[in-house]
């Protein structure tokens, strides 16, 4: 028995969360109107002692409370986008691979080897210094690391289920097998491939701040890892500078866990009995 | 003994394929990046003239093809020769050989900690589904699941080093210490606690919540009914049956974290000023070496093969059904 | 006749289930007798006999009363056998055959470990495993499935029970496999004495086998008796039925014989 | 006249242990007949099916169907042919995709085969179910939602959709209760009088195998090592495992109740 | 000259300078001891001769010592190597007397032939500054072994060569490189010199060891045991070392600014902002002159109106800064003048220039884009980059930040051109002939890093470079190098927006701190350690 994906509290509690993000990301520009970068006061306002200023300003005079919406809005774009790109591409390759078989299939396997031996972190730090630290070039690098997981599981899946009954009885039934390959088994290849999908944008957003920290975020949008960094050097002085946009990461986190574990149940019929 | 050493250089020449697609495609990116390595000389200088820029190129093969300078960089892997690099001025192999030993204590400890103490925990945690105990460790290995690792390290260095003054803030040994033996060990241990806790906390919740749903997946199989049929006592089942079988995926997940692994201690050797892989590649990139950038991801991606390999021997040891961990695939 | 054991108004509730798994059975078990439950997949056979060796799921709701004739209440595995249908499933695939019984024979009996292992070839020997020796020392993947339903017997009678369960033991295996084990566990019971609780969907089988049947049909017991009058004179229509749709080389057929 | 006639059909899996699972198997299904395909598990009966409905190729060997030579088929050619040669496997809930329902499953064969325009599918599923012995009232429910019984009586009903003139039925009744079992039999019975059908009847129970076949053939180690009549068979077995095979069949050892 | 370049640094430098000095702990600081010091780089070739930099110089200068140092004293400079230097009237020769009675540290004695080889074969073909410098360099004449002679194919102004000198002059000795490949010599990792230490060890990526030269030439100096440069790229974490006692002495403002304030009220720690007089670098807003918008000078003065800055210096370097008025540090005693075209913060003024030049405001209160590449290697030019990209928007600017890391930085501006405005950190090197008018005079070949590569060109201006250049009579030349300020300043071929200079983080046990303008990068044989 799977219990139906809103009956868990966690999912609640992790969806309730996420939810309020993804309406805080998608309308930033309405609940904290015009550029999140742009001066606002006096520098390092301490947080919850200006009204017009709740979280108080940075180090430069920056609204924390605005950069902190607008990093909203920067770490779901790249958590997603990373994720949609690692799945897609991974679900692409694996595919292949397990229908294609034979030569084929090793050549693009070694390639998932190849990516896969390679600490992606490093992969990622390298791409970004040369390829500049444009919120794409991150996605993109994040990608890189994180689509060698949904390949894998893809092919996986495609290859067992390649032998399952009911593929052989759309065979025998006369089904060509490019339907039998779309139409029968990409579906269902896809839940454990969506299941792992919220751990790579959990994983592409604690990335994101470890390549913001390293000095590698696009500096032309508010990163909550960039936040971090700056802040770090004020860390005992004003902690609340990372503090802040530390909770924020946290919780994103958290909560994007929290609803792919209870996605992962559902999905995949698993359950904690 | 002998049939161990043929099937690690099985695993080791069966991965060249592998590692030249690494090197071609780390070499291609750097080539393509703007700037050369004299472009970060003569920024270290602080400014040089053009035809200054123009003799170093030449003196470091600079002005060559992308294509003769791969093909020389691969030959030189093939004579052995890891090659110059022009960031440090010096050979290579020397500053691998010096690099890698803190990189690989940092992981390996961290690996060591993080496995020991979540598959203990996980296998707490998954004793009793559902109970306190699973509710506490569950939740606490999601919160520290979810902290960033250089954030986590940050604030470990301020308590414990700077204001406790327990540990030191930084560094893999005290610096021209004289020390050897034993206390120099010591010394090196006493530096790589708040790195190796950092790094490892995250894997300690990941192998913690692997470790418990590999429990809780034991529980519902029927040897583990079974074996309450047999009348076993409790903590024989929990251990000798579920958690044996629990440790199993925990252990393939350890193969396939290692690289992750190998990437996080980069953050981390920032945070705590480790002279390690991490940094020497950031050092890499930064003066645009393409040999020494080629060097760390080709010993990387040894060290991570070499630790899959090691995972499937034991695996292989753990899993009677798997051959000697040949067969495993 | 010794009562072994008394069931009376048992009901079981699976957690979270609506509809009861057993509802108000009650039976006498004698010491020494072979009673086979039989019914349809869903009719509640195995939950009795999961109930009686106690290995219902945590949060499972029993009612009702379960005596135990003489002596306290038996523990698993020392004074209840039992076998699972799948060999396979009931074997950790991780633990030597010989760690396995050895296992079982320490934590009842008062065994060293070199007698718990010499105990351990002799029970092999008994469930009819050639070699025992070399047997000890290998893991469940290396057997048949008849092989390893052997071993699961072993594993059950290793303490010397007094009831052996055998849930669905025979119905994984091979046809002609399972006349051997259903032949084995008869043995075994009429040489230990042990009193035999088998749990079939097979009529013949029970037959085969068993002093009196029992007929269980959606969570009831719908009739008992003595095998032959069972099988002879059902007094059920549920067990009408069942006979009716039982096949074998004496029932009519549904083709003519070939042109 | 003969549906099918298959020669010297030899598979050997590789492996280290390279199993012969067929070995220059060679036999003939008339139209409108029933073959049963006997034998332990392990014997190659299921290569047989899976070879004859090319689902896995022969490394050697001849297959003749309708007067083609079935076995050359290829792409196209051979998929549009299929619909003549039709297969029921043993395991109702994994023959559907999982997320399919009972129309959509039974719209494929329809759509695959052109039997019908896709405004007459609803009438031809209608049809489908009550030739089955459904409700048309289910075709709008997720197969899931069926039992096991039900789930076989659709896979029945989306094998006869293209019309075939043979059926591979491999172990169709394995799985099911044994009241359901002698419906489901009835019902293919039914089907084959109605419809003409001949069935490839693979099976490890000879009472069942017995009661659908006009023939039967018994399998050993990937060789047919006796055919014949099936009483005829039955009554003379000349083989050692047809021998086993049939004294292994649990018999009621009382005569049959009038239902 | 006590020019202290912070506003809030004038007390902290004191107070520092009061405890490090007033007190007698000199008497004290002779047992010696093991300094430790943070460095945040670990620079590729070390050696001081080749590579004029103070990445270099920060580790090097205890080893290998330059004729003469820089000083307080009246005249700036304080011999080491050299104990005299005169020119000639026709500006063709300059004449070294040198030190008696120094060695090498193998024991080898120091003599006129060393400098002649440093100068000859190493300063003017290889040096990055002395290429340019040294290049009318055509021999060097060694009549006795305490006497060089530079001779000079054109006239050369002394007053140029002596503010050179700390920079330009770190000698090598003749017979360790002599016949060898200069810039591949094993010498270059563990560097002969003459100075107060020896190479000690080099751990890459952890430590520098030096090592106390016990036959140094100096009486009784140097106090210190060794020198330990601890390697520790990242600020924060030199910070907490300090604070952690790991560390004496944190340079170069490795502590960030930020956390200056709660660091100076850490017990036993001092913040000093003295010792780097002469080591100001200028924040600098590069200038594409390419770019159509920005070849109207308009543009350009609307651009310096839009800055403020009294916010860079209040915010950006928290006080440690002072406004540049022009190309020329207003710290500096010689060439500096106030009298110059200056641009007030004036947003309105700016807006009315953007007008007046033909952009106005387009929907949205956007005139143009520009690409802004801010130099990624000091946290300030990156801060001052959000700050300019804010500032320019207030004026209808659309400035997109394009970042690059360092390498990439280079050669997007220096090589290729790729940027409409960028901001640099240059260095003024005590005399703008060094590094400072290659940054707007025209005919730099591409490629040159931190020289004019933003296509601008200005006959009048660059033949007033080339005048000052070969113009001996020192006011004379101070005349030319003012009219220079007023030119750039006049036509902003770039704008200078601050002037700023590194801090120390330094234990009160250090004695002997600051004790120069390049402190950091001297010598440091009066260094000690108290208790």
């Amino acid at each position: 028995m799977t219990r139906p994906f809103l009956r868990r509290p966690e999912a609640l509690l992790g969806g309730a969360i996420l939810l309020a993000l993804i309406l805080i990301a998608g309308f930033a520009p309405l609940i904290a109107p015009g550029d999140p970068l742009a001066i606002a006061g006096r520098p390092l306002i301490p947080p919850f002692t200006d009204a017009g200023l709740p979280l108080g300003t940075d180090r430069l005079g920056r609204d924390l409370l605005a950069e902190l919406i607008h990093g909203a809005r920067t770490s779901v774009a790249v958590g997603l986008s990373a994720a949609l790109v690692a799945v897609f591409a991974g679900m692409t390759v694996g595919t292949a691979a397990g229908f294609a078989g034979g030569a084929i299939e090793a050549a693009l396997m070694r390639i998932v080897d190849a990516f896969q031996i390679v600490p992606g972190f490093l992969l990622a730090l390298a791409f970004v210094s040369v390829a500049g630290p444009s919120l794409w070039v991150v996605v993109l690098a994040i990608a890189l690391g994180a689509w060698t997981g949904p390949a894998r599981l893809a092919r996986a899946r495609v290859l067992s289920l390649r032998e399952s009954d009911f593929v052989a009885a759309a065979k025998v039934m006369g089904m060509s097998p490019a339907e039998i390959a779309f139409r029968q088994i990409m579906p269902l290849a896809l839940p454990p491939v969506l299941a792992v999908a919220s751990v790579i944008v959990a994983a592409a957003v604690l990335t994101e701040a470890a390549l913001s920290f390293l000095g590698l975020g696009d500096p032309n949008s508010v990163t909550w890892g960039a936040m971090i960094a700056e802040g770090r050097n004020q860390l005992r002085s004003a902690a609340y500078l990372s503090i802040i946009p530390g909770i924020a990461l946290v919780l994103t986190v958290i909560s994007t866990y929290l609803v792919g574990e209870a996605l992962t149940d559902s999905l995949t019929g698993r359950d904690k009995r | 003994m002998a049939r161990l050493g043929r099937v690690v250089l099985a695993r080791l020449a069966g991965s060249v394929p592998v590692l030249l697609i690494v090197l071609v495609g780390v070499f291609l990116l750097l080539d393509s990046a703007g700037g050369d390595a004299v472009d970060a000389y003569l920024l270290s200088m602080g400014g040089g003239d053009a035809q200054m820029a123009a003799e170093l190129r030449t003196r470091y093969g600079l002005d060559g093809s992308a294509l003769s300078r791969l093909l020389f960089t691969l030959g030189q892997y093939a004579r052995g020769d890891l090659g110059w690099s022009i960031a440090l001025n010096r050979p290579i192999g020397p500053v691998i050989a010096e690099r890698l030993p803190n990189t690989l204590w940092l992981m390996g400890s961290a690996t060591a900690l993080s496995f020991l103490l979540g598959s203990a925990l996980g296998v707490l945690a998954g004793r009793r589904p559902g109970s306190l105990l699973d509710r506490v460790l569950s939740g606490g290995s999601l919160f520290l699941y979810s902290i960033p690792s250089f954030w986590l390290g940050l604030v470990l260095a301020v308590v414990f080093a700077v204001q406790l003054r327990w540990l030191p803030v930084s560094g893999i040994e005290t610096i021209a210490s004289g020390k050897a033996g034993l206390a120099r060990a010591a010394d090196i241990a006493r530096h790589l606690v708040l790195p190796v806790a950092a790094l490892g906390m995250i894997y300690l919740a990941l192998f913690l919540r692997i470790m418990r749903s590999g429990m809780a997946e034991a529980w519902g199989q029927d040897f583990t009914l079974a074996a309450r049929a047999r009348g076993l006592p409790d903590w024989r089942i929990t251990l000798n049956h579920a958690a044996r079988n629990a440790l199993l995926p925990l252990v393939t997940m350890l193969g396939l974290q290692s690289a992750a692994m190998l990437g996080g201690s980069v953050v981390i050797e920032s945070v705590f000023a480790i002279p390690g892989f991490g940094r020497l590649a950031q050092e890499a990139v930064a003066g645009r070496d393409a040999p020494l950038l080629l060097a760390v991801i080709l010993t990387s991606a040894l060290m991570v093969v070499i630790a899959n390999l090691l995972v499937d021997l034991a695996y292989g040891w753990l899993d009677p059904r798997v051959g000697s961990g040949a067969g495993h695939d | 006749m010794t009562l072994l054991l008394g069931l009376t108004g048992l009901s079981v509730h699976y957690p979270g289930a609506s509809a009861p798994a057993l509802a108000d059975l009650g039976l006498a078990l004698f010491e020494g007798e072979k009673l086979a439950i039989i019914g349809e997949s869903g009719s509640g056979k195995s939950t009795l006999a999961r109930v009686i060796a106690g290995l219902l799921p945590p949060g499972s709701r029993i009612e009702g009363r379960i005596d135990w004739g003489g002596g306290p209440t038996p523990r698993p595995g020392r004074d209840i056998g039992y076998v699972f249908q799948d060999p396979g499933g009931s074997l950790n695939p991780l633990l030597s055959v010989g760690r396995h019984l050895t296992e079982v024979l320490r934590t009842h009996l008062p065994l060293t470990a070199r007698d718990a292992r010499a105990r351990a070839a002799e029970l092999l020997d008994t469930v009819q495993i050639p070699d025992p020796a070399r047997a000890l020392n290998a893991y469940p993947h290396q057997f048949s499935g008849g092989q390893r339903q052997r071993i699961a017997i072993a594993l059950a009678i290793a303490a010397r029970p007094r009831l052996l369960i055998a849930d669905e033991a025979t119905s994984a295996l091979d046809v002609l496999v399972q006349a051997e084990i259903t032949a084995l566990l008869r043995a075994l019971c009429d040489a230990k004495g042990m009193t035999l609780l088998f749990i079939t969907h097979d009529m013949a089988l029970a037959g085969q086998l068993a002093d009196r049947i029992a007929v269980m049909h959606a969570a009831r017991m719908v009739e008992i008796g003595p095998a032959a009058r069972v099988l002879r004179a059902p007094r059920e229509s549920y067990t009408r039925s069942l006979l009716a749709a039982h096949l074998d080389l004496a029932s009519p057929r549904l083709v003519g014989e070939a042109r | 006249m003969t549906l099918l006639v298959a020669r010297g059909l030899t598979k050997t899996y590789p492996g280290a242990r390279r199993i012969r699972a067929l070995d220059d198997v060679s036999f003939e299904i008339a139209p409108g007949e029933t073959l049963g395909l006997i034998g332990p598990s392990g014997c190659g009966k299921s290569t047989l099916a899976r070879v004859l409905t090319r689902l896995t190729e022969p490394d050697a060997g001849t297959i003749r169907f309708g007067g083609q030579d079935w076995g050359a088929l290829k792409g196209r050619a051979l998929r549009r042919a299929r619909g003549a040669m039709q297969m029921v496997f043993q395991d109702p809930g994994a023959a559907f995709h999982p997320r399919a329902t009972v129309a959509g499953a039974l719209c494929e064969p329809l759509r695959l085969h052109a039997i019908a325009p896709r405004s007459d599918w609803p009438d031809h599923v209608e049809l489908l179910l009550t030739q089955v012995g459904l409700s048309p009232e289910l075709a709008p429910r997720p197969l899931s939602a069926l039992s096991g019984g039900q789930r076989q009586r659709v896979a029945i009903a989306r094998a006869i959709a293209p019309r075939p003139k043979l059926i591979v039925l491999d172990e169709a009744v394995s799985a099911l209760d044994a009241s359901v079992r002698a419906r489901v039999l009835d019902l293919l019975a039914q089907l084959q009088r109605d419809m003409g059908l001949a069935y490839l009847f693979v099976s490890h129970d000879l009472a069942v195998t017995r009661a659908l076949s006009h023939r039967i053939a018994v399998m050993e180690a990937g060789r047919i090592v006796e055919t014949g009549p099936a009483e005829a068979l039955l009554a003379a077995p000349r083989t050692e495992i047809l021998r086993r095979l049939i004294a292994a069949v649990p018999t009621i050892h009382t005569e049959k109740v009038p239902s | 000259m006590l020019a202290t370049i912070s506003r809030r640094g004038v007390l902290t430098g004191t107070a520092a300078l009061l405890a490090s000095t007033a007190l007698p702990r000199l008497a004290l600081a002779q047992g010696g001891g093991r300094l430790i010091v943070a460095a945040d780089s670990e620079p590729r070739q070390l050696n001081p001769a080749i590579v004029a930099s103070n990445g270099v110089f920060f580790i090097s200068s205890k080893v290998i010592e330059p004729l003469a140092e820089a000083s307080y004293d009246a005249g700036g400079l304080k011999p080491l190597l050299a104990t005299g230097w005169e020119g000639s009237e026709d500006g063709l020769s300059i004449t070294f007397t040198l030190r008696e009675g120094v060695s090498w540290h193998d024991g080898t004695p120091f003599s006129s032939a060393d400098v002649a080889f440093s100068a000859m074969e190493v300063w003017k073909p290889l040096q990055n500054i002395g290429r340019s410098l040294f290049a009318n360099l055509e021999a060097v004449e060694t009549p006795d072994p305490l006497t060089a002679i530079f001779r000079f194919s054109k006239p050369t102004p002394l007053q140029l060569i002596a503010n050179a000198l700390p920079v330009v002059s770190s000698v090598l000795p003749k017979h360790v490189y002599e016949g060898s490949d200069i810039v591949e010599n094993p010498a270059n990792r563990a560097l002969i010199g003459t100075g107060p230490f020896k190479w000690g060890d080099y751990r890459p990526g952890e430590y520098y060891l030096l090592t106390r030269n016990d036959s140094y030439w100096g009486e009784g100096l140097p106090h210190l045991d060794d020198i330990v440069f601890r390697v520790l790229p990242d600020r924060a974490a030199a910070a907490s070392s300090l604070e952690a006692g790991e560390v004496h002495l944190a340079a170069f403002s490795s502590v960030p600014l930020a956390d200056l304030d709660r660091i100076a009220k850490v017990p036993g720690l001092s913040v000093v902002t003295k010792g780097y007089e002469a080591l100001t670098y200028q924040l600098i807003v590069e200038i594409n002159h390419r770019t159509e918008e920005l070849s109207n000078l308009k543009v350009r003065q609307a651009i310096a109106h839009a800055i403020d800055k009294d916010f860079v210096l209040d915010t950006i370097f928290l006080g440690y800064a002072e406004k540049a008025t022009g190309p020329v540090p207003a710290n500096d005693p010689t060439f500096y003048t106030p009298d110059v075209t200056t641009y007030p913060f004036d947003i309105a003024a700016a807006k009315a220039l953007l007008d007046e030049a033909g952009y106005p405001e387009g929907p949205g209160g956007t005139r143009f884009s520009l690409r802004l590449l801010p130099a990624p290697y000091f946290a300030e030019t990156r801060q001052f980059g959000d700050y300019l990209r804010q500032a320019l928007a207030a004026i209808g600017i659309d400035a997109q930040i394009v970042p690059h890391d360092a390498a990439g930085h280079i050669k997007a501006v220096y090589t290729d051109h790729a940027f409409d405005l960028a901001i640099a950190p240059t260095v003024f090197r005590a005399d703008p002939a060094i590094s400072t008018t290659i940054l707007v005079r025209s005919g730099q070949p591409d490629g040159v890093p931190f020289s004019n590569q933003g296509g601008y060109a200005n006959p009048e201006l660059d033949a007033l470079i080339d005048e000052a250049l070969v113009t001996l009579d020192r006011d004379k030349r101070v005349a030319l190098y003012k009219d220079f300020q007023r030119m750039v300043t006049a036509d902003l071929p770039l704008i200078n927006v601050a002037d700023w200079s590194f801090t120390s983080v330094v234990a009160d046990s250090v004695t002997g701190v600051a004790t120069n303008p390049r402190w950091v990068v001297s010598n440091w044989a009066e260094t000690g350690l108290s208790e």
